[in-house]
């Protein structure tokens, strides 16, 4: 078994209603926030499992209900981000699963966002902020799709404050893509306020057309615990991220009803 | 015909019959006495291979051969107190100190200057990942860094090219480690103009069991090298090793500057820590300068004594490289361990799982010595401690300067400069102004938010705080709190007090925070050694620091010395480093540096004595002045306040608190104000009378031992009686008000923080874009 | 040892703001011919032996699949080095 | 609009990250053939007009004070791009 080492401590609270819920989180080479995404899983009361990129075991996907790829910099985001992390063995059985009737709900965040359309599952691309900088910022976003498995426990309109860090996060599409996405209610997140990287019409995060898959560049994981977090508008620590956690477990939760 | 016979490769055999060749030690660095020394320890002219390990680690940069002498004090002066909490200390790749609760912190701040002054982005890049390396190999995880930086002129034309590279390569590179940038310094002074500085520091946690050292036991343990492969790095310099007979003529091409993988190196500490969670390695120690001459002779000498190492058996990324330069190379990213033989099978798991590349080089002996052969030839046969440890010590000759008796007299008061100072209250509002827009004191977050300090969860104060907070255990909340501080200002006035002076202020910054000061770490920037004006001035902050550890209780547990900056005779100012780690017990309780949104009302207080102490600071710094003595330094004092931060924290009484530094009360009250946009009235006739100065004295001397707070209301009373049972001076300067837009001074001036945040974010956007 | 250079350039219609960066900074070295700048990549992959067809084929595949996204990039050259521009 | 190109790459006795990077994953995708890859940049100037001497000079000197960081990089080529590869 490829165990991800040192992902602290993965059990969910005990008694927690949703506790056997298990959301895979995957570690490739370069992956960073992998231990901030387990915490959010089980913070929010679920149990996260790690998931190891090159496994090729045909149970690879240890069962999961739900996988979050993580932010980092997978191989070093050498040559394009998340252009070589999207060839893992892993992945293919996330996209085929993601593609299945089952619809397993993945979110990319940042890197993963960037490995999601590196491997078509989301389109568009990342190319590098219009500044050319790596910037760390405490983010405004708007939730502007709560139809989606990892954001229905939002508010349509609803604007929520995360976490923003990348070098590579402006969102491109051509026209017609985006266009598409506009039409179809497919972007799900859109930057308040100050557009910090240059993406195309103010895009942070988008979804497939079954909703069962999204990505973006902010990192809710790191804003779950109060304290170690973005600060929101009023100058108070930001626990806005739990509602995608809380979101994917309402989708588990009805599916399974 | 053998390898050894293809590179015409000098052997101990051939060495031993031809006592009489040439050899270049004197391009290598070595100086005659350093020579004829080796000639003796072997009893025969060393081969080019022990030339090239001698000459590397008997340098300045690997032996400390002029600094020795003086560090030693750390040691001396360690008393019972200071070694009570200390598991590791100097000596070994970073200190270690218990947290308690079986868990352990290490860290270590070292410098980077000339690669980065060279090639920016390299230099501060590989500079991170070389402390980060430090901190891998004492066992621990790697959880922060931070990087004291200084610079030129702000308008110097070579400036903007050394701020973008040095601030995106150490971004490029900690950021791909994963690994939250929780505070460092941003200086700008000409007196580093060709000589910026590039100090990093890293910060670990372990488990105790999870220690490890830099020592080869065991024999017939097998020494395992891993990582990235080794090229021409670093070597540029020795290219007379390029052939190893010494005649041939064709120098090869080596790197001028060596470029840093963070991806590589990210997946080293991963993999490393798999190695440590399974006890897979007996001893450890990362390459860096000298490579794998300083980690063979190293791991020989602490532990058994004697290995045995084939070296055609590294990996190389360049074929042309002989056994001289491989020994010397400092390509990046590379760790050497030690394994037991049941081990072995699954150390080669890991690596796989990994994918890092690995060779296993030889085996611990018992002989003695350390013998490197080549395809089987011995290249290689000495002591490694004569390597390693017993290199040339210098007691280099030092004198002060003649000229500091002039400089001591121009204070600034009886300068041109301290005349027409700002009086009226317009005058004082512009000078704030002027103060907290300056190149020294304006807001850093250009540098800043090209950082991730997000990263890991568990960032708990970041810049522009005090201190940097990290959670170690997320059960209990145990963490630590870092700050580094140096004033070059200072310690060019008096070294001795200016050291010292920056171990206050750290000291100061972390105890602000909240927590418990334990250990320090010190990076100390100089010009050069064979100045016996500024060996002086070493001597005097090495003697001033170990002094001020002793008097606050608190320990140095490792460092850096970085010696020759300057140009042509100029040296830069003095600059010792100096990072202080203090521990919380719940880091829930660390204590923010600006008033908060919940705060409205509460009292605002300023703890210490303010005395007229400008000479050296910020304001006369905005006047172009620099004379006269720093501030004074009473460490009694500072243990009192840091005690009353601590306490008051822990138990409630205060919500937010701001040391007073450089900018004195006119950037900590700026800076309290502006952390969260939230506005305060305060008076300063009450410390005006008390302390017998006037308002501009009030706002901008430089006295230590200072720090403001806002304390709720319903604690005053217990605030005021624990303060006055420690006879330590109070003073309530006013009330936090969330409505106010502006920091106010009353029947001074009333400053709209909106104007203030212009002047304060816009300078470093005007300057680099 | 023979090369395959790839060339891999941003799509026209896709903003390049490294291009653009470079664009605005070129005047102020003097250097005021240019209107407009794109930066792209260029791989260097090299082949022990000979370029057969079959190894050309699978560097132009790579180009296409893994050496650029065709959702922002296009490859526009794909061919073996000169040998003489291996002196070099 | 005619173009020159500027082909930069790193040294080669320096470490490319991520030509290592590449050439480590390729043979995942069942690309075999190629035992090392290197990545460099190719910048595509855009001239308004006739290329002349003087501009070409111009990109020679553009190339190795600001395309290229002549520490860790070589220019390997400035050259007018040929007519018909504009088509594309
Ligand atoms: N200024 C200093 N203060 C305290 N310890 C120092 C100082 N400079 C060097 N040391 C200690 O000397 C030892 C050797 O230093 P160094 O060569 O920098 O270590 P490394 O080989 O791990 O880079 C280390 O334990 C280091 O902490
Ligand atoms: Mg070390």
């Amino acid at each position: 078994m490829s165990e991800t080492p040192l992902i602290a401590d993965l059990g969910a609270p005990e008694n927690a209603p949703l506790s056997d819920a298990k959301i895979g989180v995957v570690t490739f080479p370069g992956t960073l926030d992998d231990r901030d995404a387990a915490r959010a899983v089980r913070l929010a009361g679920a149990t996260p499992v790690p998931l190891w990129h090159a496994d090729t075991d045909p149970a690879a996907l240890r069962g999961v209900d739900a996988v979050v790829i993580p932010g980092g910099f997978s191989y070093g985001d050498y040559l394009r981000a998340g252009a070589i992390a999207r060839f893992a063995p892993l992945m293919a059985k996330i996209v085929d699963a993601a593609n299945s009737i089952d619809k397993l709900p993945v979110l990319g965040i940042c890197n993963g966002f960037q490995i999601l359309t590196e491997a078509h599952l989301l389109p568009g691309s990342m190319v590098k902020n219009d500044h050319l900088k790596f910037i760390c910022r405490d983010q405004t976003l708007r939730v502007e799709n709560n139809h989606t498995a990892w954001t229905n426990e939002y508010r349509e309109g609803q604007e929520i404050t995360i976490v923003l860090k990348n070098q590579d996060g402006q969102y491109v599409a051509d026209e017609k893509t985006l266009d598409a996405l506009e039409a179809e209610g497919r972007v799900a997140f859109r930057y308040v306020g100050w557009n910090p990287n240059g993406s195309r019409r103010g895009i942070a995060g988008i979804t497939n057309t079954a909703g069962n898959v999204v990505g973006l560049m902010p990192h809710p994981e790191h804003a779950v615990e109060p304290g170690f977090g973005p600060l929101d508008a009023n100058g108070t620590y930001s626990t806005d991220g739990l509602g995608f956690f809380a979101s994917v477990l309402s989708t588990l939760v009805g599916e399974s009803k | 015909m053998t390898t050894a016979q293809k590179f015409n490769i000098d052997t101990v055999e051939h060495a031993a019959g031809t006592p009489d060749v040439e050899l270049p030690w004197a391009e290598l660095g070595l100086k005659q006495n350093e020579f004829e020394e080796i000639l003796k320890l072997l009893n025969r002219r060393p081969t080019a291979a022990e030339l090239a390990m001698y000459s590397v680690m008997w340098s300045e940069h690997c032996s400390y051969k002029s600094s020795k002498v003086h560090l030693r004090q750390f040691g001396e002066k360690l008393t019972d107190e200071m070694k009570k909490d200390m598991m590791v200390g100097i000596g070994e790749n970073a200190g270690v100190t218990d947290l308690g609760d079986g868990w352990a912190v290490t860290f270590k701040v070292e410098s980077h200057n000339h690669p980065s002054f060279v090639e920016p982005y390299q230099g501060a890049a590989t500079g991170i990942g070389g402390i980060v390396r430090d901190i891998i190999s004492m066992g621990a995880r790697p959880v922060a860094v931070m990087d004291p930086l200084r610079f030129g002129a702000i308008d110097h034309p070579d400036t903007a090219r050394l701020v973008h590279g040095i601030v995106s390569g150490i971004g490029g590179y900690g950021n791909s480690l994963g690994l939250p940038n929780i505070g460092g310094e941003v200086v700008f002074d000409p007196i580093y103009q060709a000589n910026p500085l590039v100090n990093a520091l890293a910060v670990g946690v372990l488990r105790h069991e999870d220690l490890r050292l830099a020592n080869a036991s065991g024999v017939g343990n097998r020494v395992v090298l891993f990582g990235a492969r080794t090229g021409g790095d670093g070597i540029g310099g020795a290219s007379v090793l390029a052939s190893e007979s010494f005649d041939d003529t064709k120098p090869s091409k080596r790197p001028a500057v060596q470029v840093g993988d963070p991806f590589a190196e990210k997946v080293l500490i991963e993999c490393c820590l798999e190695l440590f969670k399974h006890s897979l390695v007996e001893g450890i120690q990362d390459l860096g300068a000298a490579g794998i001459s300083c980690a063979t002779s190293e791991l020989a000498s602490n532990g058994e004594g004697g290995m045995r190492v084939e070296l055609t058996n590294v990996l190389l990324r360049d074929p042309t490289l002989t056994p001289g330069e491989i020994l010397m190379s400092e390509s990046q990213e590379r760790m050497m361990a030690v394994v037991t033989p049941e081990h072995v099978a699954e150390f080669e798991k890991v690596m796989e799982k990994w994918n890092v590349e690995f060779s296993w080089l030889g085996e611990v002996t018992d002989s003695g010595r350390l013998v490197i052969t080549w395809d089987g030839e011995t290249i290689v046969d000495v002591d490694p401690r004569t390597v390693a440890h017993e290199g040339p010590v210098y007691n280099r000759p030092f004198k002060r300067p003649e000229w500091l008796d002039g400089v001591q007299a121009d204070t600034f008061r009886t300068s041109a400069a301290g005349k027409a100072l700002p009086e009226s209250g317009d005058e004082l509002k512009a000078a704030v102004l002027e103060l907290m827009a300056s190149p020294n004191m304006c807001d850093k977050s250009w540098v800043t938010k090209q950082y991730d300090h997000y990263v890991g969860g568990n960032t708990a104060l970041a810049s522009p705080d005090d201190a940097g907070v990290i959670r170690v255990d997320e059960e209990t909340g145990l963490g630590v709190a870092i700050s580094t501080d140096a004033n070059g200002r200072y310690a060019y006035l008096d070294p001795y007090t200016g050291a010292q002076l920056a171990l206050a202020e750290s000291y100061r910054n972390v105890a602000t925070s909240g927590a418990v000061p334990m250990a320090v770490t010190d990076c100390l920037n100089f010009g050069s050694p064979e100045d016996p004006e500024v060996m002086w001035q070493f001597a005097e902050a090495v003697r001033g620091l170990a002094d001020a550890c002793q008097t606050l209780g608190i320990p140095v547990t490792g460092g850096n010395v970085s010696l020759y900056n300057q140009t042509g005779t100029t040296a830069i100012h003095p600059t010792p480093v100096v990072g202080v780690l203090g521990k919380f017990d719940d880091v829930a309780r660390r204590t923010p540096s600006g008033w908060q949104q919940n705060a409205d009302g509460q009292a605002i207080y300023l703890l210490g004595t303010t005395r007229d102490e400008l000479d050296g600071s910020e304001f006369a710094n905005l006047r172009g002045h620099l004379g006269g003595l720093p501030p004074k330094l009473d460490l009694e004092a500072e243990k009192t306040l840091g005690a009353i931060l601590i306490n008051a924290s822990r138990d409630g009484m205060i919500d937010s608190a701001h040391d007073l530094s450089e900018g004195g009360l006119a950037a900590a009250l700026s800076e309290m104000v502006l952390r969260f946009g939230v506005g305060a009235r305060v008076a300063l006739d009450d410390l005006c009378a008390r302390d017998g100065v006037d308002a501009f004295t009030a706002l901008f001397s430089e006295s230590q031992a200072r720090a403001v707070v806002a304390v709720p209301r319903s604690e005053e009373v217990r605030f005021n009686d624990m303060a006055a049972a420690r006879q330590f001076p109070v003073v309530r300067l006013g009330v936090v008000d969330v409505l106010a837009t502006s920091l106010e001074v009353q029947g001074l001036f009333d400053l709209p923080i909106a104007e203030l945040r212009e002047a304060h974010e816009g300078t470093l956007p005007k300057y680099f874009g | 040892m023979p090369r395959i250079v790839v060339d891999v350039m941003p799509k026209p219609e896709i903003l390049d703001p490294q291009g653009k960066a470079i664009v605005g900074a070129l005047p102020r070295l003097g250097f005021t011919a240019f209107s407009s700048v794109r930066q792209g990549k260029r791989f260097e992959l090299t082949v022990d032996g000979e370029v057969t067809e079959e190894i050309l084929e699978q560097a132009r595949n790579a180009a296409s699949t893994m050496l650029s996204n065709p959702v922002i990039e296009d490859v526009v050259n794909v061919e073996v080095l000169a040998e003489d521009a291996e002196a070099e």
